[in-house]
């Protein structure tokens, strides 16, 4: 009995991926081959945005904040902390990023470190210090995951455009003039399309490594299946003498950490956080909740995720561009929602860790 | 920065909405036992200030008159449009102090004014952007086209030629600009005609690229759009699209193209863009602002009327930037002059809404 | 789904508590976040710059006075009935049909509906975030009939009294399809509600904005936005001033939901079976409920609530549907969740925003503090609402002795450290 | 011999509850110790403290000669305890492997990677060296019940056990599984461990243990050693009076069919075919029951019936008409009543008041509501008229039902679902975890509603239970009925083999004789 189980589960989350992979592939072999067929129709346009090489840096960079807050998701989720705050968590890094930057002065070092890499890690810091909150109140006082996060959301919505208004009058901070710039890799930036991927700014890089190190941490080190047993049944790491409450801080602070460095990235891309409505963040959180339940907890998946909805973005913006087709410019950005809300009919539910969401006491009876 | 002792840092014309405690607006009375010369209420558009652009043109305005008139001003920072009303109506109610003049920044603004002046016939009002037809509301509308045909002008100019300044550059052989939107509205669309005009006034041959980036805050994406621009070949981007715009400036910065501003001079606004940073299409908000409490100063309130500021107004005008101005051919700018005469005579028609 | 059993557990933790402590604890966090907000205010008080310092503490100059932001705030909501430079002293000029408690009500009345739009979802165990979406469109579709209707109406009472009922009705029914969407969806396709409703809020509002600017627009304004409804179409104020786009028919019509919902919940067959599927699926199941038909039904009367709020706010409010809709089901999620999303914890819940809301505008009018403040200040309710446990430890920490309960099991074993085997 | 383990005077005192009242206990090192009692007699809990799960409130624990003082399981696993749990404390969807080792996974690359080879390496050693037969590389949630045991058991001996404690662990296995898991006890010992296991069933106290102490109202009752002992004694310290095992029923003539099952198949939730071409029928006036370890299909089957899943073929037929997709609420409404076997999943919403899960299934019934609307005042006169008759305690209607113990709430479901005045009843362990007075009075509602005609349908894991109350005996295996048999002439070890999948070949015609009815049903 048992043998038959293993193969139809395996058989469950390969389909999971081969149908995603699949859809993937008839989509773009569809629109490849009316593309070379019809060289006049909006199906070669489409193609000629899809290899461009600058569609796919582009949604590297657009991918770099949703997917830094999707890895922070996975951890704090994956060790039994739903973490719903991560808008939040990208807005408060965003703005403290900006303002630490202008107060230190763009031209200014500490320690040898430009102004705005010391902006930088306050960002982070400031996001670190929201999820240790958010961890006390959920982990030591029991609070609702749902129900903290959204504060923290609200939280850092208002709190952000109070203080951009308290210091410059108006919910947007003034530009520091600097950027992180771009890092250009000599000879592989050559490469054409791929050499998007080393001819793009600090934060993508980092992406590209924190992806492959989350999937590591998580799957190989020790300490990644604590993250795990925690978030599916803590009592049985408890009872192996593994401290629950400290690797779940330990989770939600790393989501406080990666959203961190997510919300750096993109108000310091631009040197400037804009306030207004959502603020410049936008829902990217939100959004970064999807990727991860869509790559199903994986960090390899989440970043296909966030890569996804980043890419579709880009091409969105491009074939906007391509004049002749009455679209309206609003509908085609429904596009990505669209295509999520179609995918997860098709798929259905992902596997959520058993344990999100509950609280963990200690020496309570096991029923 | 410090605290209250300090003082306020006085903004300049210059360089306004920046660091400073113009949000404390309490202290703005002047304590002196003269009083001021009039008190204005000022409701800006969405967006707030610090937008570089549109509602820090009319702070301009309004803190010229405070330093040239006298007056003393509060203000308000809507973020919904349903604050508008109730924005206008504090004003328009409050006895202590009580507003001689309430200014109305942004069309949004029109369809609330345009409830609340009726009911208070005895204040007087002053919108910008839109026309409100009570008598005791002063209207002021632009005529953005015209600006934004001037900046497509040039830039069709340009784009067609060699041209190198600052941290920009052309590409030879390609002819292409483009055009960011904030949100695809008309009156955006406007800016939009216009330009395209311009534009295809230089050379029916030009490429065009549009694009609306849905919000007015996401600088990120206005970055995205503006850089698949340049990708393209395009070698000057114009924006209509607030703080999405800031996004467009950076992009250029990165890929060593031209940007054009829009609503202030935005290479001065935007300082740390001004290698970049062409022209930009200013709106004179502040003209309107100014004037408009002038009249209530000199009590000659103009209520019931709309003024229409165009080129020949200079209620708009295509603005050279403060850095890169001095590097633009002299036979591009003598064009810009001679279009704007035709514009003025009403040789040349600018269209107001994209086909 | 993750959210789903979040939401299961927010039902279940704050269903649970008994009534009184429910209260004791929302005064508490609203105490908390008050405290909270104070010590915000006086921060950015030192930061920000002015001339003459509004309050000295410690020796130290502030720009801002929380308690002054505190009076203004709760002064301006109800239209000065207090003269604040002499304090103690009542505004004998105070009359309570004002203009700033019309708009506190206009807030309060708004937020009934979409409170009671995501309290009835919540009850189901459906996390619906997506009442802005339903309200959106809910709103659109009210404007649309109500202005295409109009012309075939006498004008007058008695066409309002025709028009304005069919509106909210196709607002309702609008919203509650758009909110059966997700609910099919979670019941046939499995796919988390709470996902699919974010998304269905981007759509609607970018749909919404295409088919007004594309198809509907109001040729005379510059704003994306439909043609104004005859006065007569819309909702009067009654006693209060005209201007304050609120409406004492509007808010009773929401206290007479309030009380129809709690009397749906908790006093029919229906209502059983929703709270019975939101408390525990199986259970339900096992009670003959069928749970699919339920999620769909319990989403499109959420749906249905959140329209109507959408319908309100045309009616009442705007007169006519704007893009740049207020987040007003945003807004509905916090208001349930301090009211325990119990129906009539939802008035009082809904008065507190409300009164947030309008006394932020005389906060930023009055004392220059930034009105974002309310925003922090929601969010701060919001946390101390979700940690009871929070003040159940005060509470046992001032006069109980601490239970000696089972010992913490807390392991012993560093997380990274290494010694194994 | 050496003590392995004494606890001396153990008192652990819960709010309102001793657990355990002055215990006193001691364990030879390389033997097998039973721990029996009833429900709640302070089993588990005696044991969570030798773990350190739990403090005691008096008394001193002391391993190996020495005082102990557990501040968690990390210390008592240190000092060579360990303990699998009635529930296991497994991660589900971690390999074998992975669930071993966690919280000491072997490292390289210093400390900072599992080094998963020798994580492998060192699991399939430690199951050779004690003759387990478990795949490294299984996901837990892929392997049967007695392997994720096994799993525990290596989990506790990869941390280097010397004592283990086993909580009730025969209680989901098959008898071939028990017997398998008792040669491992054998094994431990002769390598010099120590076991303690907790059972509720006399008999395998008596097979695999060396000693046996009884505890009863958290005291410890008598130590006695297994082959020096009786069933009877047991029984007797176990309960505290003389027990009467078997229920006593009259007879009466079987009606007319009131369910017909036909063929049926039906998947579990992962889809996998968990009832196998069952047939069977069930008359008025009779108990049909059916026997079988846990986890064989009967949940399911019970489903397909209640309207709770849906087969994948078969027919199921109701006082005549075809039901095989009639909605569960249809089913209520006809007469059909069900004690769930998962009280606090399904049986009762535990939020709610008695009140309201008194109405649970009837809400739509005009005995409560009417035109929509519930009359409450009705609904808790009810739920107030079962709190009283059936012994409900305490008898507060207002109370959630999370509140009551788990036999008061189960009395509490049997109440409402026999005063549902049903024509066919389902009852599924319907004395689970309730106290002997509790289940005598359940069994007698039982008789009583054949004694009046009705149909019942009774599963239970209990075997005496089935044995004792059932009319004819359906023996379930794998999800398939294996045979059904007359329980009054058939031995408890026959029907041991069945339920492991046996069949014997003799027991059709032993049916046919004892009883003829049943050959004109089938
Ligand atoms: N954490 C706890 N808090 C309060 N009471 C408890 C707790 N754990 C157990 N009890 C109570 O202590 C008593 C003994 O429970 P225990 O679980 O030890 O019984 P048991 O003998 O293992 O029963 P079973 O055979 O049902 O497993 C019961 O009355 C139980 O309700
Ligand atoms: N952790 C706990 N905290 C407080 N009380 C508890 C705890 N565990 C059990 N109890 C109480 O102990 C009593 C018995 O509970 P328990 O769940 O052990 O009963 P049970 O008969 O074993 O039921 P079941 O078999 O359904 O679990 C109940 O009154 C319950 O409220
Ligand atoms: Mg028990
Ligand atoms: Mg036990």
């Amino acid at each position: 009995m048992s043998t038959t189980t293993i193969d139809q589960l395996r058989d469950t989350e390969l389909s999971y991926r081969m149908l995603l992979a699949a859809g993937a592939i008839a989509v773009f072999s569809f629109i490849a081959f009316f593309g070379l067929v019809f060289p006049e129709s909006i199906w070669a346009d489409l193609l000629g945005i899809l290899i461009s090489r600058s569609t796919l840096s582009s949604a590297l960079r657009l991918a770099v904040p949703i997917t830094f807050a999707a890895l922070g998701g996975i951890f704090a989720e994956k060790a039994g902390v739903i973490n719903i705050g991560l808008e939040g968590l990208l807005i408060i890094s965003a703005f403290t990023a900006v303002i630490t930057t202008a107060v230190i002065g763009p031209g200014v070092t500490i320690l040898g470190l430009p102004a705005i890499w010391v902006g930088f890690f306050a960002g982070v810091l400031a996001s670190l210090v929201f999820s240790l909150i958010f961890a006390v109140v959920c982990i030591r006082f029991k609070a609702d995951q749902i129900i903290a996060g959204l504060a923290v959301w609200l939280i850092a919505l208002g709190l952000a455009p109070f203080a951009a208004t308290v210091y410059y009058g108006g919910v947007n901070t003034d530009n520091v003039g600097t950027t992180l710039g771009t890092w250009t890799i000599p000879v592989l930036s050559d490469i054409p399309f791929f050499g998007a991927l080393f001819d793009a700014g600090p934060a993508v890089y980092m992406m590209l490594v924190a992806v492959p190190a989350s999937w590591f941490v998580l799957n190989r080190t020790a300490f990644g299946r604590h993250i795990r047993a925690s978030g599916e049944n803590p009592k049985a790491l408890d009872t192996v003498g593994v401290d629950v409450s400290r690797v779940r801080y330990a989770g939600v602070l790393l989501s406080g950490f990666l959203s961190g460095i997510g919300g750096s990235a993109l108000s310091l891309g631009l040197g400037q956080f804009i306030g207004n409505n959502q603020t410049m963040v936008n829902g990217k959180g939100f959004i970064a909740i999807v990727a991860y339940l869509f790559g199903n907890y994986n960090p390899l998946g989440a970043f296909g995720a966030s890569f996804l909805f980043a890419g579709l973005e880009a091409v969105q913006i491009r074939l906007q561009q391509v004049p002749g087709y009455a679209i309206p410019d609003s509908l085609i950005q429904t596009i990505p929602y669209i295509t999520v809300i179609v995918i997860l009919a098709l798929v259905g539910r992902t596997r959520i860790p058993q344990a999100a969401g509950e609280h963990y006491d200690t020496g309570e009876d096991n029923r | 920065t410090g605290g209250p002792s300090e003082g306020s840092e006085q903004t300049t014309t210059e360089q306004s909405g920046g660091n400073g405690g113009d949000e404390t607006t309490a202290t703005e009375q002047p304590t002196e036992e003269s009083g001021p010369a009039a008190n204005v209420g000022m409701v800006y558009a969405l967006g707030g200030l610090g937008d570089k652009s549109f509602n820090d043109a009319a702070k301009r305005g309004i803190e010229q008159a405070k330093s040239e008139l006298g007056i003393a001003y509060e203000e308000a920072q809507p973020s919904a449009a349903e604050e508008f009303p109730q924005f206008q109506r504090r004003f328009a109610q409050s006895s202590s102090p009580n507003y001689d003049l309430v200014s109305c920044i942004g069309f949004a603004q029109k369809s609330a004014l345009s409830e609340t002046a009726p009911n208070f016939p005895d204040q007087n009002f002053m919108i910008v952007d839109d026309e409100v037809d009570e008598p005791n509301v002063a209207s002021y509308k632009f005529r953005e086209e015209q600006g934004s045909f001037q900046v497509g002008y040039m830039a069709g100019l340009l784009t067609t030629q060699e041209f190198s300044a600052g941290a920009g550059a052309t590409t030879t052989g390609e002819k292409r600009v483009g055009f960011v939107g904030g949100v695809d509205a008309p009156l955006i669309r406007k800016f939009q005609a216009g330009y395209e005009a311009g534009v295809k006034h230089a050379d029916e041959e030009i490429t065009i690229d549009t694009a609306y980036a849905g919000s007015f805050s996401d600088s990120a994406k206005g970055k995205e759009i503006a850089t698949s621009m340049y990708d393209k070949g395009a070698d000057i981007v114009y924006h209509a699209a607030g703080g999405t715009g800031l996004g467009v400036f950076q992009a250029a910065k990165e890929q060593g193209k031209f940007a054009i501003g829009v609503d202030s001079d935005q290479s001065k606004t935007e300082s740390n863009y001004a290698d970049v940073i062409l022209a930009s299409m200013v709106k004179r908000v502040e003209t309107p602002v100014f004037a408009s409490v002038e009249n209530v100063v000199n009590g000659e309130f103009n209520g019931g009327s709309t003024t229409t500021l165009g080129l020949e107004e200079d209620g708009v005008a295509a603005v050279f930037g403060a850095q890169l101005g001095s590097e633009i051919p002299q036979d591009v700018k003598d064009s810009l002059t001679e279009s704007r005469e035709s514009i003025i005579a009403g040789d040349i028609e600018v269209p107001t809404t994209t086909e | 789904m993750s959210a789903g059993n979040g939401a299961k557990s927010v039902l279940r933790r704050l269903v649970n508590a008994s009534t009184v402590e429910r209260i004791l604890i929302s005064f508490a966090a609203l105490f908390m976040a008050v405290v909270v907000g104070a010590v915000i205010v006086l921060i950015s008080g030192r930061v920000a710059t002015c001339q003459t310092a509004a309050a000295t503490f410690f020796g130290l100059g502030f720009c801002y006075d929380p308690v002054e932001v505190y009076l203004v705030l709760f002064n301006g909501a109800l239209g000065g009935p207090f003269l604040l430079d002499a304090p103690g002293l009542f505004n004998p000029n105070w009359n309570p049909l004002n203009f700033g408690f019309a708009l506190t009500l206009k807030e309060t009345t708004l937020l009934i509906f979409t409170g009671l739009s995501v309290a009835v979802a919540f009850r189901a165990g459906l996390f619906n975030i997506g009442t802005q979406g339903q309200l959106i469109l809910g709103a659109l579709a009210t404007a649309l009939f109500a202005f295409f209707v109009a012309p075939f109406l006498p004008a007058g009472i008695l066409g309002g009294l025709i028009l304005i009922p069919l509106a909210i009705l196709v607002g309702a029914l609008v919203g509650g399809l758009y909110g059966a969407i997700p609910g099919a969806l979670k019941a046939y396709a499995d796919a988390n509600e709470v996902i699919t409703t974010i998304m269905l809020n981007f759509i609607a509002a970018q749909v919404a904005f295409v088919l007004v600017s594309e198809f509907f627009r109001n040729p005379d304004s510059q704003v994306v936005e439909t043609t104004p409804l005859p006065d007569w179409g819309t909702l009067l104020p009654v006693a209060f001033p005209k201007g304050g786009d609120f409406s004492l028919l509007a808010l009773a019509f929401g206290l007479a939901l309030v009380v129809a919902v709690w009397y749906l919940l908790e006093r029919t067959s229906f209502g059983y079976d929703l709270r019975t599927s939101g408390e525990q699926p199986e259970a339900a199941e096992y009670g003959g409920v069928d749970a699919k038909r339920t999620t769909v039904t319990s989403m499109f009367l959420s749906g249905a609530l959140g329209g109507i709020g959408g319908a309100i706010w045309v009616l009442m409010v705007m007169g006519k549907w704007q893009a740049g809709v207020p987040s007003l089901g945003f807004d509905g999620i916090t208001v349930t969740i301090l009211a325990g999303n119990n129906p009539f914890g939802i008035v009082p819940a809904a008065l507190l925003f409300g009164t947030l809301k309008s006394g932020s505008l005389a906060v930023q009018f009055g004392t220059g503090v930034p009105k974002q403040l309310v925003g922090v200040l929601r969010g701060l309710i919001i946390l101390f609402v979700a940690m009871p446990e929070f003040f159940r430890m005060i509470g046992s920490s001032i006069n109980l002795e601490t239970d000696d309960d089972a010992v913490a099991t807390d392991g012993g074993r560093s997380l990274l450290g290494g010694d194994d085997e | 011999m050496s003590t392995a383990v004494h606890l001396d005077e153990i008192t652990k005192r819960f709010p309102g509850v001793v657990a355990n009242d002055d215990v006193d206990l001691t364990v030879e090192r390389g033997t097998v110790h039973a721990l029996l009692g009833e429900n709640g007699a302070g089993k588990t809990t005696l044991m969570n403290i030798l773990y350190g799960l739990y403090e005691p409130t008096e008394g001193t624990v002391y391993v190996d000669g020495e005082p102990r003082d557990f501040d968690s399981p990390a210390d008592a696993i240190e000092a060579g305890v360990g303990m699998i749990h009635q529930h296991f404390m497994l991660v589900d969807p971690m390999t074998v492997a992975e669930n071993i080792v966690l919280g000491n996974e072997p490292r390289k690359w210093f400390g900072t990677t599992v080094d998963r080879e020798r994580a492998r390496q060192e699991v399939i050693d430690l199951s050779q060296r004690y003759g387990f037969d478990v795949n490294p590389d299984d996901t837990i949630e892929d392997v049967s019940v007695g392997v994720q045991q096994r799993v525990e058991i290596l989990k506790a001996l990869y941390r280097g056990a010397e004592i283990l404690i086993l909580d009730e662990p025969t209680a989901v296995l098959t008898p071939q599984e028990v017997e398998e898991l008792f040669e491992v006890f054998e094994e431990l010992t002769a390598q010099g461990k120590t076991i303690i296991f907790i059972s509720h069933k006399l008999g395998e106290a008596m097979h695999a243990a060396d000693d046996i102490t009884v505890l009863r109202d958290g005291k410890n009752v008598g130590t006695v050693k297994a082959d020096e002992t009786s069933n009877e004694e047991l029984a007797e310290l176990m309960v505290g009076r003389e027990v009467l095992l078997e229920p006593k029923s009259a007879h009466r003539e079987p009606g007319k069919q009131v369910l017909s099952v036909e063929n049926v198949h039906a998947d579990d939730n992962r889809g996998i075919e968990a009832v196998s071409d069952v047939s069977f029928d069930i008359r008025e006036g009779e108990v049909f029951g059916i026997a079988g370890v846990d986890g064989n299909g009967q949940s399911q089957l019970v489903e397909t019936i209640t309207g709770l899943r849906e087969p994948t073929s078969g027919q199921i037929t109701y006082k005549g008409r075809d039901i095989t997709r009639a909605s569960r609420r249809s089913r209520i409404e006809d007469g059909m009543a069900y004690i769930p076997e998962d009280r606090h999943e399904r049986g009762l919403v535990m939020d709610f008041d008695l009140v309201q899960n008194g109405i649970l299934g009837s809400q739509h019934s005009s005995k409560f509501s009417s035109g929509g609307s519930i009359d409450w005042s009705t609904a808790r006169g009810h739920a107030e008229r079962i709190i009283s008759e059936y012994d409900v305690r305490p008898p507060h209607a207002d109370a959630d039902a999370e509140s009551f113990s788990g036999g008061n709430q189960q009395k509490f479901i049997v109440g409402r679902e026999f005063e549902r005045e049903p024509d066919f009843v389902v009852a599924t362990h319907p004395t689970r975890g309730v106290d002997i007075g509790a289940m005598e009075f359940i069994h007698e509602r039982l008789l009583d509603l054949r004694q009046q005609g009705k149909a019942v349908l009774l599963i239970s894991s209990k075997l005496d239970e089935v044995q004792g109350l059932s009319d004819r005996l359906g023996v379930m295996h794998d999800g398939e009925l294996m045979d059904i048999v007359d329980p009054r002439n058939t031995t408890e070890e026959e029907i041991g083999l069945l339920m492991a999948g046996e069949r014997p070949g003799w027991s059709d015609t032993e049916i046919d004789t004892a009883n003829p009815s049943v050959g004109d049903a089938q």
